[in-house]
């Protein structure tokens, strides 16, 4: 049954790079070279790596919110809009606080995983009270939360002059790593943590175990999943609905502002003016879909995701080749995990013709 | 029915077999129909006996096996090419689109159109209007399908194959759903159809129905042909004992026993339902410690709301639930289960198991926030499965494997692992509220089994069925409700069908406006 | 296609030049593309290597950045002062490597590896408010910026100013109307905003709003009114609107740094700043197509006073507010 | 106050962005009456945009480029049918997948065709869709600020007159709405019901190219990256907002179009409200007019149910 689900996932991996590669081949690429550098583009120095992590630490922390909601019976469409609201609370607190290191940032990362908790909870408040489905109003959601981020760029007491970005939040705030090992004399050492590598892969890694740990061994994960399954049933077991249903979207929009968070905290310092969704909530979803709703499967497939999108852009300066082909290659991977009985269906056609041909 | 014409076979189906995956769920079944025959197919749930329909339809195409309609092959599966044929399907779950009206429900299909496929309500009204008016089957056609009485849809449905020209109609349980007025009108239609010649399969768990309508009678069991005998020279045992292949006890078997104290008592109930309509109005009722009261009365009089009043699933408007002297009235439902009132609920797939949840997990629907099944927040896996093993082994739950999802398991054993958690929270009152339908006799067995065993331990079944077989044999004492209210109270000793069915259809009732 | 397949291949060329667009991309018809332009003419004129990296998000500057690090590039731009924050931080981190950055300039800070080039964009937008005030027969002229902010303040106030300077000249009572769109890739909403301004009664509007001004252009074209274009001639968009653009020559800009570095005069640690004098900004050539040759005279004759500092042109609320005061 | 020409602009200006998002909410009726959900509109509408601009600019025929839009929407639609109809997937997720292949396709399409340009080349004014009463009435008149639209807009509303046609008048219509109701009874009863599925979705996916082509041939002249950013989405929401209703979707669009020429008009008056809180006015709107008005809205019964007679024999 598990292999099963990895082998299908696998398949669906490989098929999309296959298509990439075609479209890339029909393009006039080569796609092995492509392909190629992409790969050294990821793992070729330890820089690249730190930046691979870096890239994938708020699409797997989306992926979370997304898989979360989904295994409560939500489709969290709003992990973008959360993500946003997670990173401007972030981005204010982390300027306008005054406290010391360590607990700043601390401080700074619960305010804002409770507003974009709040904000998730808002969906959740409309579903239960209202039955506003959750997919129309994380939509709206989404850009009211975009608008709301630009409001606040905006604020004159907040943006910095000059730009179209906020002030930078104090150094006290910020979550960055071991800067001495920055000066290392381990050139290993000294390549990971030249870049803005902070804890924020801790985070998306602690968010994926409490995700684990809450949907399974808690009653209030047996709670949420009960209610995700089977709202009736639960019910007439004695289990609050509307609560469980604002809960959960409380805790995926946690989710997801803490990866707005720790990108703040860790990596740009500060939020800027959003001309158009950043795609980091859909990005989620595709984490969350490729790795089959799991905490596990999420931070995996985020990896994946997020070297794509590190590695991929590199075969635009060397090669010219358009570096879309990575959201041709990342839906192709959707698109099939979307259907494992057309995977089912080729496995056995293979298979068949194996056997014919011994 | 004896309009049959055994000189015309009209359906042939011969060494039929059907799988599914690795799955026979049919091997090797026969089946013939002449003209004018009424042909019931008995076999227990699971048997095949909807399968077998689906490849006479045309849903499925048979592995192995012929079709022959009046003579000829069917060479592919398809249903338009079956009703082409004249073969009609009445589901046991209404094929009926409910927003649609009734005429565009019976057209749909076989529309008429104007040109430029714009539709032609009016001529396909004439026509229906016909054929309502040829077999006495009366319906309203511009109301849409989802305010009309499930009699009334299955009229529909039978309009629907008439329509098409089906002088073949197959009907999948069309007495599960209906009321024994309804089940009355139902065979007077059957025996109409026959008579102007149509043919007719049925098939029914109701042995009783089988002797009154059928001429013939096709048993199944596990996919596998057994018999085909004239219904007139066998008994309804003989019946039940080909069907399961052993013998079946129908008496519920039930030691005398004296009830005890009032338990529950509910004291003028009002109860609305979604649409904001009075549907329990002034409800008044006791309930002894052991003892199995049964409630009968049509559907849509009230019984819905008043469980779902009692155990805190919909708010009560005026009056009092007094159980054990509390007053559990507008309680949460946590509130109420944990007072001591519990319930098999009527529609076991939406209200009684989260199906993507596996056996354990859903034997713990109630409890899973006590000792010893989490403490402080977290679960006890352990504590769970041993839990839920016990619990398997006792009320023989198949496959016995607590890892299994509700959804695998079929209608009969999804009831057992409702039945094993609610009678497991040890409740004073346990509200059973339809709570053998759709099983099959064995089944059936079990579930009455269970309840007499809480009453003999001295606590209260309140059973809620349509099935005034069950009622009757089952309780003891009858509350008939109609129009939300408790019209009288009977001994089933001294009274018959006949009585509670007019009281049940509100005769000698006198409304007090 | 694509930037730099030529460089890529050879290790011949002496000298490698690469930029990170900001989110506006590579072809986004406004200074990205401008700089690209520039760097193209600097590959062919002096042999060098050119290549672009895009951002799609602000994220990405810090790590386009450095894949153009480690490609061995003598000299890294960054165009717009978005990526102002991630070419300070890489030159300081990598004191080795040269930057220079588009429209921004870090003054007294800029560190000794990086120029900064910016231009003086109020200073052709005062022409070209001149020549709109001096056109228009509504006495109503449009202005649609992107985002406010310095760099479109400058556009703004140089605008207002040289309506001002031609309603005193010429004694009319031009008004002009204001909107911003809070974005530089809405052309619809450019659209809009430019419509509501005809409506409104203004048959002439300049735009300084990247993707959006496509819009304005487009109204312009539907409603057979005219329109102002930016930083590129823009006149090709729509011939017989677009009467002028207020220029900026990024890429004038980009090829003399890249000459400069070629010749070894490359001085870290400036600012270099582009105004009328150096010919980096102006009013587009194909304004004779549209403005009559006595306003394009005088337009010559406003130019030489800016050169010469008889004009001061405003470039943000406070300057304009006292400029307008010595027009009184 | 407010004069007639300022109502009349904003009534325009409400016609302009409301056409394109009537189309592809057009477009998720039809998919979900049949059943399939389609998250996936803005993907569609997406490469109908590009495909839009970019035959337009190439052939100079703004009615070739219209079908052609229509088409490259029907065929990423097609793949949505293939793995929702027939095998079974979920929609939901194949609409995802939809939406990264519609937007990444276009781009990657557009620097093959364009010089590695993610914007293609403008389309003359002569060569976009015409506008049928231009040049009737005075210019900026009340009437002219109104009328004088795209074709592309008149024919949207057409768009909805035809499909409440076919949906609630026609043997097809009923048909389609069967199988999104209760595809099994439709079965039952002999119809195709994959067939009706497939032909839905297509439309849907033909209908979302329109939508792309009415704001990249129309309401602007070419195809950039954020042209078309969300706008899918919102016709979803207001197709949602309808009540999966042809004429509901309509209003939905024409409220959210409003909304935008609203925000324009403010925006020129010099009221002193910010520009980022006058944008979030639709999205709250709705959302108001979602707990108020409308409250639960249920699609289609069968909505996003694979319909699969039985397992694939394998
Ligand atoms: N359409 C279906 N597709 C796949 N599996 C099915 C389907 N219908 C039933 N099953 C499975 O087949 C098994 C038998 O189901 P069924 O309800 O027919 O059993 P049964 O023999 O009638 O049992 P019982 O008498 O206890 O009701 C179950 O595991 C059920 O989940
Ligand atoms: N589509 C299907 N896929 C897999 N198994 C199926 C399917 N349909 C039926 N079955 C299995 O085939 C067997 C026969 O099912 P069928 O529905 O014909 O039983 P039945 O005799 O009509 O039972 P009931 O009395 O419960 O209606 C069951 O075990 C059932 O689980
Ligand atoms: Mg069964
Ligand atoms: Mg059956």
């Amino acid at each position: 049954m598990k292999n099963k689900q990895i082998f299908l996932t696998i398949f669906s991996v490989l098929l999309g790079l296959v298509v990439g590669g075609i479209a890339l081949a029909v393009s006039g690429y080569n796609p092995l070279e492509a392909y190629g550098i992409m790969i050294e583009g990821v793992f070729s120095r330890p820089r690249y790596i730190s930046w691979t992590f870096i890239r994938s630490v708020p699409i797997i922390l989306t992926g979370l919110s997304v898989a979360f909601a989904f295994r409560t019976g939500l489709f969290n469409i709003g992990a973008e809009g959360q993500y946003i609201v997670g990173a401007a609370t972030a981005a204010l607190a982390g300027y306008f606080l005054e406290l010391p290191a360590g607990i700043h940032a601390v401080v700074v990362i619960i305010i804002a995983m409770v507003a974009a908790g709040v904000w998730g909870g808002i969906a959740g408040l409309l579903k239960s009270k209202f039955g506003v489905h959750e997919v129309i109003s994380t939509i709206m959601l989404n850009w009211i939360a975009l608008y709301l981020n630009n409001y606040i760029v905006f604020w004159d007491k907040f943006r910095r002059p000059q730009s179209e970005a906020s002030q930078k939040i104090l150094e006290t705030a910020q979550i960055s790593i071991l800067g001495g090992l920055r000066t290392s004399g381990n050139e290993f050492i000294r390549g990971i943590f030249s870049t803005p590598v902070n804890l924020g892969i801790a985070f998306a890694v602690l968010a994926a175990l409490f995700v684990w740990y809450t949907l399974n061994k808690t009653t209030l994960g047996y709670e949420l999943r009960a209610v995700g399954y089977n709202r009736d049933a639960s019910e007439y077991g004695g289990i609050n609905v509307n609560r469980s249903i604002v809960i959960s979207m409380v805790i995926s929009g946690a989710l997801a502002g803490l990866g707005g968070a720790t990108q703040v905290l860790g990596v740009t310092k500060e939020i800027s003016v959003l001309a158009a969704m950043e795609g980091n909530g859909f990005d989620g979803i595709a984490v969350a879909l490729l790795g089959n709703t799991t905490p596990l499967g999420s931070v995996l497939a985020g990896l994946l995701f997020g070297g794509l999108k590190y590695g991929g852009p590199k075969i635009q300066p060397a090669l010219g080749a358009p570096s879309e082909v990575i959201d041709i290659m990342i839906g192709s991977i959707v698109f099939f995990t979307a259907m494992p009985n057309f995977i089912k269906v080729i496995a056995h056609k293979l298979k068949k013709k194996r056997g014919e041909a011994e | 029915m004896n309009n049959a014409d055994y000189s015309q076979k009209v359906i042939e189906m011969k060494n039929i077999t059907k799988k599914f995956g690795s799955f026979k769920a049919l091997d090797g079944v026969n089946l013939t129909l002449h003209k004018g025959e009424v042909h019931a197919l008995l076999g227990e749930n699971g048997a095949g006996k909807t399968t077998l329909m689906n490849v006479l339809y045309g849903l499925y195409a048979a592995n192995e096996g012929e079709v022959y309609v009046k003579g000829e092959k069917l060479t592919s599966a398809n249903p338009s090419i079956a009703i082409e044929k004249g073969v009609g399907m009445v589901h046991q779950h209404f094929m009926l689109v409910e927003p649609f009206t009734v005429v565009e429900n019976i057209m749909l299909g076989t529309e008429s159109v104007k040109g430029l496929g714009v539709l032609d309500s009016e001529s396909a009204k004439e026509k229906a209007e016909e054929i309502m008016e040829k077999y006495g089957l009366k319906v309203k056609l511009d109301e849409k399908v989802e305010d009309i009485s499930v009699g009334m849809q299955q009229r529909v449905e039978i309009i629907k194959a008439l329509y098409r020209g089906a002088d073949i109609i197959i009907f999948d349980e069309p007495t599960a759903v209906l009321t024994p007025q309804e089940i009355e009108d139902f065979i007077k239609i059957v025996e109409e159809l026959t008579h102007q010649g149509k043919s007719i399969i049925i098939i029914t768990h109701k042995l009783r129905e089988i002797k009154a309508m059928a001429d013939n009678c096709t048993i199944i069991r596990r996919g596998k042909y057994i018999d085909t005998v004239k219904v007139s020279e066998v008994s309804e045992e003989e019946l039940a004992g080909k069907m399961v292949g052993r013998e079946v006890n129908f008496d519920v078997e039930k030691k005398e026993k004296e009830a005890g104290e009032v338990v529950l008592k509910l004291e003028n109930l009002t109860v609305k339902d979604n649409r904001n309509i009075e549907k329990v109005r002034g409800l008044s009722l006791e309930l002894r410690r052991g003892e199995i009261l049964g409630i009968a009365g049509v559907d849509g009089n009230g019984q819905s709301q008043l469980i779902e009043g009692m155990t805190g699933l919909r708010k009560i408007e005026s009056g009092k639930v007094i159980l054990n002297g509390v007053d559990i009235t507008n309680r949460s439902p946590k509130e109420i289960i944990g007072a001591g009132l519990s319930n098999i609920p009527e529609d076991r797939q939406k209200r009684g198991l989260v199906m993507d949840f596996k056996i354990s997990e859903n034997m713990i629907l109630e409890n899973y926030n006590k000792e010893p099944f989490s403490k402080k927040g977290k679960l006890n896996k352990k504590a769970i499965s041993d839990f839920a093993n016990t619990l398997i082994a006792k009320f023989d739950v198949r496959p016995a494997n607590e890892e299994a999802y509700a959804k695998e398991l079929s209608g009969g054993n999804q009831q057992k692992v409702i039945i094993a958690r609610e009678v497991t929270n040890n409740p004073d009152v346990l509200i059973a509220a339809q709570p053998t339908r759709g099983l099959d006799v064995g089944a059936i067995e079990f579930v009455h089994k269970s309840l007499v065993e809480q009453r003999d331990q001295d606590k209260a079944v309140l059973l809620i069925s349509f099935e005034l077989d069950e009622v009757l044999n089952v309780s003891d004492r009858i509350a008939v409700i109609y129009d939300g209210k408790i019209v009288g109270i009977v001994n089933p000793k001294d009274t018959d069908e006949k009585e509670l069915g007019y009281m049940m259809a509100g005769g000698g009732v006198h409304d007090e406006e | 296609s694509g930037g730099g397949d030529e460089g890529g291949e050879s290790g011949e060329k002496s000298i490698r030049v690469a930029m990170v667009t900001d989110v506006g991309g590579v072809n986004d018809q406004s200074f990205n593309q401008s700089a690209w332009e520039g760097l193209q003419k600097a590959e062919k004129d002096f042999g060098i290597g050119a290549s672009y990296v895009e951002s799609t998000q602000d994220a990405d500057y810090v790590p386009n950045l450095e894949t153009l690090l480690d490609s061995n590039n003598e000299l890294i731009w960054g165009i717009g002062y978005k990526l102002s924050e991630a070419i300070k931080t890489s030159a300081e981190n990598n004191p080795d490597q040269k930057y220079a950055i588009v429209d921004y300039s870090y003054g007294e800070e800029t560190p000794e590896n990086v120029v900064g080039v910016v231009f003086k964009a109020e200073q052709p937008s005062f022409l070209v408010g001149y020549i709109a005030a001096s056109m228009t027969e509504t006495d109503k002229v449009g202005f649609v910026g992107g985002i406010a902010g310095d760099v479109i303040d400058g556009f703004e106030y140089g605008y207002r100013a040289g309506v001002a300077y031609a309603n005193k000249e010429l004694g009319k009572n031009v008004e002009v109307l204001v909107q911003y769109a809070e974005a530089f890739d809405n052309p619809a909403k450019g659209k809009a905003i430019a419509n509501s301004m005809y409506q409104q009664g203004a048959d002439i509007v300049f735009h300084a709003s990247g993707g959006t001004g496509d819009g304005v252009i487009e109204a312009a074209k539907e409603q057979n009114k005219y329109a102002i274009g930016v930083d590129r001639d823009q006149n090709y968009l729509a011939p017989e609107n677009v009467i002028t653009s207020a220029m900026k020559r990024v890429d004038m800009g980009v090829y003399n740094l890249v000459e400069e570095l070629k010749d070894g005069k490359f001085e870290g640690g400036s600012t270099k700043v582009y105004g009328l004098e150096e010919g980096a900004v102006d009013i587009a050539p194909t304004s004779s197509d549209n403005v009559p040759k006595e306003i394009l005279d005088k337009v010559d004759g406003i130019k030489e006073k800016i050169v010469a500092g008889e004009i001061e042109v405003p470039l943000n609320k406070e300057t304009f507010e006292a400029y307008t005061e010595t027009l009184k | 106050m407010i004069s007639l020409t300022e109502i009349a602009f904003i009534l325009g200006t409400t016609l302009m962005y409301a056409a394109p998002l009537m189309y592809t909410a057009l477009g998720g009726v039809m998919s979900e009456n049949s059943g399939v959900i389609n998250i996936g509109l803005e993907g569609m509408m997406t490469i109908g945009a590009f495909t839009g601009a970019t035959v337009g600019y190439f052939t100079g025929n703004p009615w070739l480029a219209f079908l052609a839009a229509g088409v490259s929407g029907g065929l990423l639609a097609l793949l949505h049918a293939v793995a929702s109809i027939t095998f079974g997937a979920d929609q939901v997720v194949s609409g995802i997948a939809m939406n990264f292949l519609g937007g990444g396709l276009s781009l990657f399409l557009s620097r093959i065709f364009f010089d590695g340009a993610t914007l293609t080349r403008p389309i003359n004014l002569d060569d976009k869709m015409p506008r049928p009463f231009n040049g009737i009435f005075e210019r900026n008149s009340v009437l002219d600020l109104v009328l004088n639209q795209y074709a592309t807009v008149y024919i949207a509303f057409l768009m909805v007159l035809l499909i409440w046609f076919v949906l609630y008048k026609t043997r097809l219509g009923l048909r389609i709405r069967s199988v999104g109701e209760h595809p099994k009874a439709a079965d039952t009863l002999g119809i195709n019901v994959h067939r009706l599925r497939y032909f839905s979705v297509v439309c849907s996916g033909i209908l979302s190219g329109f939508g792309g082509a009415a704001m990249s041939i129309a309401v602007v002249s070419n195809f950039r990256p954020t042209l078309i950013s969300g706008q899918g989405f919102i016709a979803l929401a207001a197709m949602i907002f309808g009540k999966w209703k042809p004429q509901g979707a309509m209003w939905a669009c024409l409220l959210f179009g409003g909304a935008q020429g609203f925000i324009i008009y403010f925006g020129g008056t010099g009221v002193n409200i910010s520009n980022q809180l006058l944008s979030m006015i639709p999205y709250v709107i709705t959302l108001l007019v979602l707990m108020g008005f409308v409250g639960k809205s249920n699609g289609p019964k069968a909505n996003g149910e694979p319909y699969m007679k039985q397992d694939l024999n394998l």
